[in-house]
């Protein structure tokens, strides 16, 4: 992969990238003696990072990873690498960004062994990608200025999403745009299926009231509130949690009905190291992986025997709602639209 | 049109007469066209039809396109004000702080990821450290307006350096000329100096207009909910896994771009405004009211101001135990910056190499568009201007996607790294060469000729160094700009490649704020200081370093 | 030197202009009779483009004082006063047409539209641009941008019109048919001009008064016909015309004319009521026309203002040869104005002179010295 | 036209240019002998400088050839051909001191260090430019400027030199001064100089063989006595002198002279063995220095070769007067070449003319038409 054929063309998959493109269907499996694997991973550089060395320990493997910034960005890499791909394992990222990767056939079909453990709705229908984590909508919170400005008028602590439509929120919460960020859209999804179509719209009409604007990303509220430009923001609370830890006056609330994304991974179809990138995927399953991950990048596991990551509640008590991945993707483009009026609207 | 071509065939056939030169041009040529063209097509080929078709159906992208048109526009118009201000100040008063000024031309150049987006929103935003806690305003940076601000202070530099070149040549006797004849100073002003600034005005603003039409680092933070192609085609991207669409989105862009491209070449090409006749005069420039010369200064303190405030604030961040929040000072980020030491050295190299490459690929591209009249000379001249067109990231995926394949597959090496950046480069040593090759009279390569040079040797001894400014300042503007650039090589880095601005922006994503204002800093003070010590040896041999 | 007329429409009162130590114009002192043409003549250098730009307010003068049409213009804007000046590179403003340029001044002054088209046709007629008045100053020939640049500035119709150099770009030819026209123009409009030059043909065929420049000082002012016959210093006579400079002493005065010895030949000069006594040392100066040369000649011996030489160069110049003849170790430059009928003359030939055409100087401190330095070609 | 000849270094042969559809030199063809000095003299814009060119190889002509020091060169690119120019603006090397500047061709030509300093002190001593060889070119006057441009054509020590205008930049006085020390050079080194021109003056004195231009077109070649005193046109006459053009018949051919009548007057025209018959259109082509001027006159009536007018106007040069003299409605121009005695002519003058001095040419055709447009100032 990248990481392969910038080390001097020494390693054998780059050592033929002409032949590969010429009949990438008809790519010779690379022997087993491989003791390589090429990782695109859109997650935390830490977190590769022992993701790496536990895998070396456990296998003997080497992972070559490039970290990158976002799904988005791994699943344009693969679709631009598609004449020769580079990369064995993508890894991190919202399940919906496998989707289309595996229609384009970009993505081997696997379905690991390990997956009989884990609960179905993790597990790719279509067996593109295994999911391995989980991760869930919360609020972000400043506390500073809601100690300072909210609470004296008697505002308490938002609990559930509802809480966000008090009008003292008004021009000081900020959250992200469905038509551009994947987590708006699971949110917004979210209150429709937590309060039916009707009532669901009416609720995004009555908290568009309150919101500065949209951020084109999703995390990009976080920032924001962290340094005090704004009250309350929505945002995935793991990376709440990981601005809290910088010392930012913020604490994550994660409220009843949330929503959730499925952290993918992926084998990669045509990469150089196929039976290892299997064997990864085996691996992530296991429980002492879960538990690693949970620790080191506050999500939940997967597997219900993993502890909840520390700062959060269990996951027991996290009120999921009933999310219909299915219908969510059927209805986006309508739903956007719809959204997008409304907002113009104003 | 008839005599044109005997011209052309004349000079091809005195081409022929040095195959080493015709060889040259050729490679330079062929090769701008393969990496540019190439990766563009690759690009604009991958949406289907339809996705076309969205673009003019979906109102959200015609919004997008709208505002992009509109936001183009005023801030190519604030760009262009003030560095002609900036210009007017530094080429014709008397005042004092011209230093400062100077560098607060060049500083925006340096425009690292997210950060300087931010430092705008701690000090002017709604609760900025200026408008909330110094003036106890309420105001409001998100939207147009805010990003206007920013796209302007961001972008002017671009049209400053332009506008300053052709500036310095103006002629005074024109200015006395019309004053004798009874003009009063604003007379003179609109009727003979801003006329004659045109090309100067045009070619700035096409450069400040091409650079506000791509960018998308700035927008994402401060647009709030006002749309634009280029964020629009970011997220497409990034967040929602539409490669396809992110494609039709940008390709939106092309067509803006080559429209302000032929704009600018309609509008200068057909009245001349040489000014530069080799007889110079020795008249100083006509006093302005002192009003006018402190207030131009006052105007370009503020400015200046201004910038090194939003500096000064991500360097302070650098020493601040929670960026934007906990203002104590602290050297703990210090320690990113040692572990990133890799990545650093990778970006200065690239960008050394990169800023290097360009400016020697623009001169036998800035030469043959001026000088030989081959045929493809407009094609060619657009075409080293077509990168700066595109947003960098597409320029990236251009590369990434047509360079990973036969013909030629490099992508994980540093080869497409420096290759990327350079082409995304290209535009900017090529205008600046351009603009410098067309204030050199024919006669001088003729007398070198005469005196029994050929082209190489003419080409060596007379005008490359009397290209050295223009050569000087496209090369300094790229090295600046590609250290701190994310946009084209976030789909080509690879493990080994990895530079400064990729770990900056790994830092933001864990909300590192502190630490990544120090790596950016740093960045930001190795590449003067690079470029100080390069000065400094240059001077020592005796080059004067007119920028 | 400074005269106070009535008529005095400029007045230039010791004025002086530095550019850092550089002393460009020192204590000038300058009066410009209403009507006249009056030429400023020096070197390349001398400060003539300097003193014309104090006049029309580009600078303003260290010390001095200048006043037009009676009032003193010390400090009053370039813009408020009214000189319109012809520029040596024209200066015209490349991305204006001819008539815009001609009619830029006129509408400045807020004239009305019809009135502007009048005038700037009437200075299209006056000046042969007839239609090329949508034309660009870069689509016009040299002589065509001239005459653009004296239209532009006769049409706002001053009473004062300064020219710096208009003619220098000119070739030859054309120089000599514009300079009619010029003279012919200022004064059918009877604008009073001022007119820098370095070439003193220019100078002595268009001026009511020259004043030659030397060095920022004006060293002499006077008709055509007093600077070049009657030089009042060496430097005037050199730069006025080319000269034979004789370098000797007063032998006697006799019947008003005056003896002079040069080396070991006498001259005698008209005295012109000149004050010099025997043994004062002076300078003769003789202009090469005024020797008349003959061939074949009898050797003269060493007489009253007659003399030979040997011919040791000459150069054609069409209406005249100009030789260079060697006598007594001194080389003479001597004009032979009809060569259509005597062809060059070579070897031996005699050479005399008119009294009255001999200009006598007191010599120059310096000039004493390097006695031996003197030469005739200039 | 073109003289084949051994000692030809130069042979331009029917050479033709055109930019689009506009023929900047058509059909030239010119022979320029080894070790002369060849001027090509014309009014602005006539292809001299195209010419120069062609010859230097900076552009290739449309038809025709040039051959150089025998062998063809056509398509031989220009650094190839050993053909040093002096630029109309210098074109000196902005970055270069002076001495890098003159030593550029040497070092091209792999000249030895030690040598190519000794060439170029030799250059500097020369054109008296010690002392200067580290200063930049704009820290040179123009004057010094336009040596540094000499020496670095000469330097590389070759057969040939080009001047386009070398002076044209300099003052009126210091360009009468260059060019005797051109001209001395030249000889000196005994190089093949080739001189473009629009001064007459210039072209005149310097000369062994004039190239007259009009539009393209050689009009005549030949030595500054014949281009003056033998003009083949009236172009010729008028561009490089000022003249009296008459326009007459001739009325009789009586003892080898031609009798001829222009309006009411008759003169006498000395041969030279032209063919002219009775009844033939022709002009009378007469310099203002060739007519004598006498004042006051008794009317001499209407009589071979002399003739009365009264002065209109007068101009004075310094060393003669320029009168024009109205006769007969025709306005004469007339030189008085020695002003210092007579001083200004006034009123009623005689003149005349001797027969030797009058130059006679067939009419061209359009002339005879515009007869009433004849005027005398040209
Ligand atoms: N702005 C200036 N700064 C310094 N020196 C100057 C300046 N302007 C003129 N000079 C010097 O003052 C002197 C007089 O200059 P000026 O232009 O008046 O000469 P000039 O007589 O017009 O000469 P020319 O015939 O060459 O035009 C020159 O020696 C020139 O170098
Ligand atoms: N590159 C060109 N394209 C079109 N026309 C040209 C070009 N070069 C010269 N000409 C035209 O050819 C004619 C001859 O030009 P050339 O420069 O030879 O004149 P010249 O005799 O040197 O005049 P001058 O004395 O003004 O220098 C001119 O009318 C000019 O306009
Ligand atoms: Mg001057
Ligand atoms: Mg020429």
């Amino acid at each position: 992969g990248c990481g392969s054929s910038g080390s001097g063309g020494k390693a054998p998959a780059s050592a033929e990238p002409a032949g590969a493109t010429q009949s990438p269907a008809a790519k010779p499996e690379t022997p087993a003696a491989s003791k390589k694997l090429v990782v695109y991973a859109a997650m935390n550089e830490d977190d590769i990072i022992q993701i790496q060395k536990k895998f070396k320990e456990d296998t003997g493997i080497d992972i070559e990873y490039l970290r990158l910034s976002g799904p988005g960005e791994a699943s344009t890499r693969i679709q631009a690498e598609k004449a020769s791909p580079k990369a064995d394992i993508m890894i991190g990222g919202s399940s919906e960004f496998y989707d289309p990767l595996g229609q384009q056939g970009l993505l081997e079909k696997y379905t690991s062994p390990n997956a009989k453990e884990i609960d179905s709705q993790f597990n790719d229908p279509n067996g593109y990608w295994q999911g391995w984590y989980m991760g869930v909508l919360g609020i972000v919170l400043n506390t500073d200025r809601f100690k300072k400005e909210l609470e004296p008028k008697g505002v308490k602590e938002p609990k559930t999403w509802d809480d966000l439509l008090d009008p003292n929120y008004k021009g000081q919460f900020i959250t992200s745009n469905p038509a551009t960020a994947g987590g708006a859209y699971i949110f917004a999804a979210d209150q429709l299926f937590r309060l039916g179509e009707e009532k669901g719209w009416d609720y995004l009409k009555k908290l568009h009231g309150n919101v500065h604007h949209y951020t084109q990303g999703a995390v990009d509220g976080i920032n924001l509130t962290a340094t005090g430009e704004f009250v309350a923001g929505m945002s995935w609370a793991h990376d709440i949690v990981k601005s809290a830890k910088q010392g930012y006056p913020i604490k994550v609330i994660v409220p009843e009905q949330t929503a959730f994304e499925i952290g993918g991974s992926a084998v990669v179809k045509g990469g150089p190291n196929a039976d290892n990138a299997k064997k990864f995927i085996d691996w992530l399953l296991t429980k002492p992986v879960g538990e690693m991950n949970t620790k080191l990048s506050n999500r939940y596991s997967v597997r219900k025997d993993v502890e909840p990551p520390a700062g959060m509640i269990k996951i027991e008590d996290v009120k999921l709602v009933n999310y219909d991945r299915v219908k969510a993707s059927e209805m986006k483009a309508e739903v956007v639209k719809k959204f997008t009026d409304m907002i113009g609207a104003k | 049109m008839i005599s044109s071509l005997s011209e052309a065939w004349e000079d091809l056939k005195r081409i022929k007469n040095e195959p080493a030169l015709a060889v040259v041009l050729a490679a330079a040529a062929i090769v701008t066209l393969y990496f540019v063209i190439w990766p563009v097509l690759k690009v604009v080929s991958l949406p289907r039809l339809s996705d076309y078709w969205t673009l003019f159906t979906n109102s959200r992208w015609t919004d997008a396109f709208l505002h992009s048109m509109f936001m183009t526009a005023i801030s190519t118009l604030s760009c262009t004000a003030i560095a002609f201000a900036f210009a007017y100040a530094l080429t014709r008063l008397n005042v004092p702080l011209k230093g400062l000024f100077r560098f607060v031309t060049i500083l925006p150049i340096v425009s690292p990821p997210f950060i300087v987006a931010l430092s705008y929103i701690l000090l002017f935003g709604r609760q900025g450290i200026v408008t909330k806690q110094i003036l106890h305003l309420n105001t409001d940076i998100y939207g147009w307006h805010g990003l206007w601000l920013v796209q302007t202070i961001t972008f002017f530099p671009y049209a400053f350096t332009v506008l300053y070149g052709v500036m310095r040549t103006g002629s005074v006797s024109l200015e006395y000329a019309a004053y004798n004849l009874g003009a009063s100073r604003w007379q003179v002003f609109k009727d003979i100096v801003l006329p004659l600034s045109k090309p100067g005005l045009a070619g700035g603003a096409l450069i400040a207009a091409m650079n506000v039409l791509a960018d998308f680092g700035n927008p994402i933070i401060i647009a709030g909910n006002y749309t634009l192609l280029p964020t629009e085609a970011y997220m497409q991207m990034s967040g929602l896994y539409n490669l396809p669409m992110a494609a039709a989105l940008s390709t939106a862009l092309l067509v803006p771009a080559l429209c302000l491209f032929m704009l600018n070449r309609y509008w200068v090409g057909r009245r001349s405004y040489v000014t530069v006749t080799g007889k110079e005069t020795s008249l100083p420039h006509y006093p302005v009211p002192l009003y006018v010369k402190w207030g131009l200064f006052s105007f370009c303190l503020l400015v200046s101001l201004f910038v090194l405030t939003v500096y000064g604030v991500l360097f302070y961040g650098a020493f601040t135990k929670v960026w934007g929040y906990d203002w104590s000072f602290t050297l703990k980020n210090m320690y990113y910056v040692f572990d990133k030491r890799r990545e650093m050295i990778n970006s200065i190299n690239y960008a050394v190499a990169s800023a290097l490459a360009a400016s020697l690929l623009s001169l036998p591209l800035a030469y043959a568009v001026q000088r030989k009249r081959i045929g493809v000379n407009r094609i060619l001249d657009f075409i080293a201007l077509l990168p700066g067109a595109v947003p960098g990231v597409f320029l990236g995926l251009g590369f990434a996607m047509a360079f990973n394949e036969p013909p030629l597959a490099f992508t994980g090496t540093s080869a497409i790294m420096i290759v990327a950046l350079m082409f995304w480069n290209l535009p900017v040593c090529y205008s600046s060469n351009l603009a410098g090759l067309q204030q050199i009279g024919t006669s001088l390569e003729e007398a070198s000729y005469n005196l029994g040079a050929g082209s190489f040797g003419t080409f060596r001894h007379i005008l490359l160094p009397l290209l050295r400014g223009p050569f000087l300042s496209g090369m300094v503007m790229s090295f600046l700009r590609s250290v701190t650039c994310l946009s084209v090589i976030i789909f080509l880095y690879s493990a080994k490649t990895s530079v400064g601005t990729i770990s900056i922006l790994g830092l933001v994503q864990n909300g590192a704020w502190g630490s990544a204002s120090a790596l950016t800093g740093a960045l930001i003070i190795i590449a003067f200081a690079i470029l100080g010590a390069a000065f400094l040896t240059l001077k020592r041999r005796g080059h004067s370093m007119e920028l | 030197m400074s005269i106070h007329s009535e008529e005095c429409i400029i007045r230039i009162d010791q004025v002086s202009k530095s550019f850092g130590a550089f002393q460009a114009v020192r204590q000038v002192s300058l009066d410009i009779e209403k009507g006249s043409f009056t030429t400023l003549l020096g070197p390349s250098g001398c400060g003539k483009t300097t003193l014309m730009r104090l006049i029309a307010g580009f600078y303003e003068p260290d010390a001095g004082q200048i006043f037009i049409e009676g009032s003193r213009v010390n400090g009053k804007p370039a813009f408020k006063r009214n000189t319109p000046l012809v520029f040596q590179e024209y200066a015209l403003f490349p991305h204006m047409t001819v008539f815009d340029n001609i009619a830029y001044g006129l509408k400045l002054r807020k004239t009305e539209r019809t009135v502007i088209r009048r005038k700037v046709e009437e200075m299209l007629d006056m000046f042969g641009l007839r239609g090329m008045e949508s034309r660009l100053p870069k689509e016009l020939s040299g002589g065509q941008q001239q005459r653009v640049a004296f239209a532009r500035a006769l049409v706002i119709g001053q009473n004062i019109l300064l020219m710096d150099e208009p003619l220098s770009n000119l070739d030859a030819k054309m120089r000599v048919e514009v300079r009619s026209e010029l003279r012919e123009l200022q004064q059918r409009t009877g604008v009073t001009a001022i007119f820098v030059t370095h070439d003193q043909d220019e100078a002595l065929s268009l001026s009511d008064r020259i004043a030659v420049f030397q060095q920022g000082l004006v060293r002499q002012i006077g008709t055509p016909w007093d600077i070049y016959f009657k030089p009042n210093s060496r430097f005037v006579a050199d730069f006025v015309g080319t000269a034979n400079f004789l370098h000797g002493t007063v032998a006697g005065l006799e019947e008003g004319d005056i003896i002079v010895r040069c080396h070991k030949q006498l001259f005698r000069v008209a005295g012109n009521g000149g004050s010099f006594r025997t043994g004062d040392q002076v300078t003769l100066v003789i202009r090469p026309e005024c020797i008349a040369v003959s061939q074949p000649s009898s050797d003269v011996g060493i007489s009253f203002n007659a003399w030979s030489g040997d011919i040791v160069r000459s150069s054609f110049l069409g209406h005249m040869i100009r030789y260079g003849v060697s006598a007594d170790s001194f080389e003479w430059t001597v004009d032979d104005s009809s060569p259509s009928l005597r062809g060059y003359l070579q070897g031996k030939v005699g050479m005399s002179v008119d009294k009255r055409s001999i200009h006598i100087l007191p010599a120059e401190a310096k000039e004493a010295q390097d006695e031996q330095g003197d030469r005739a070609i200039s």
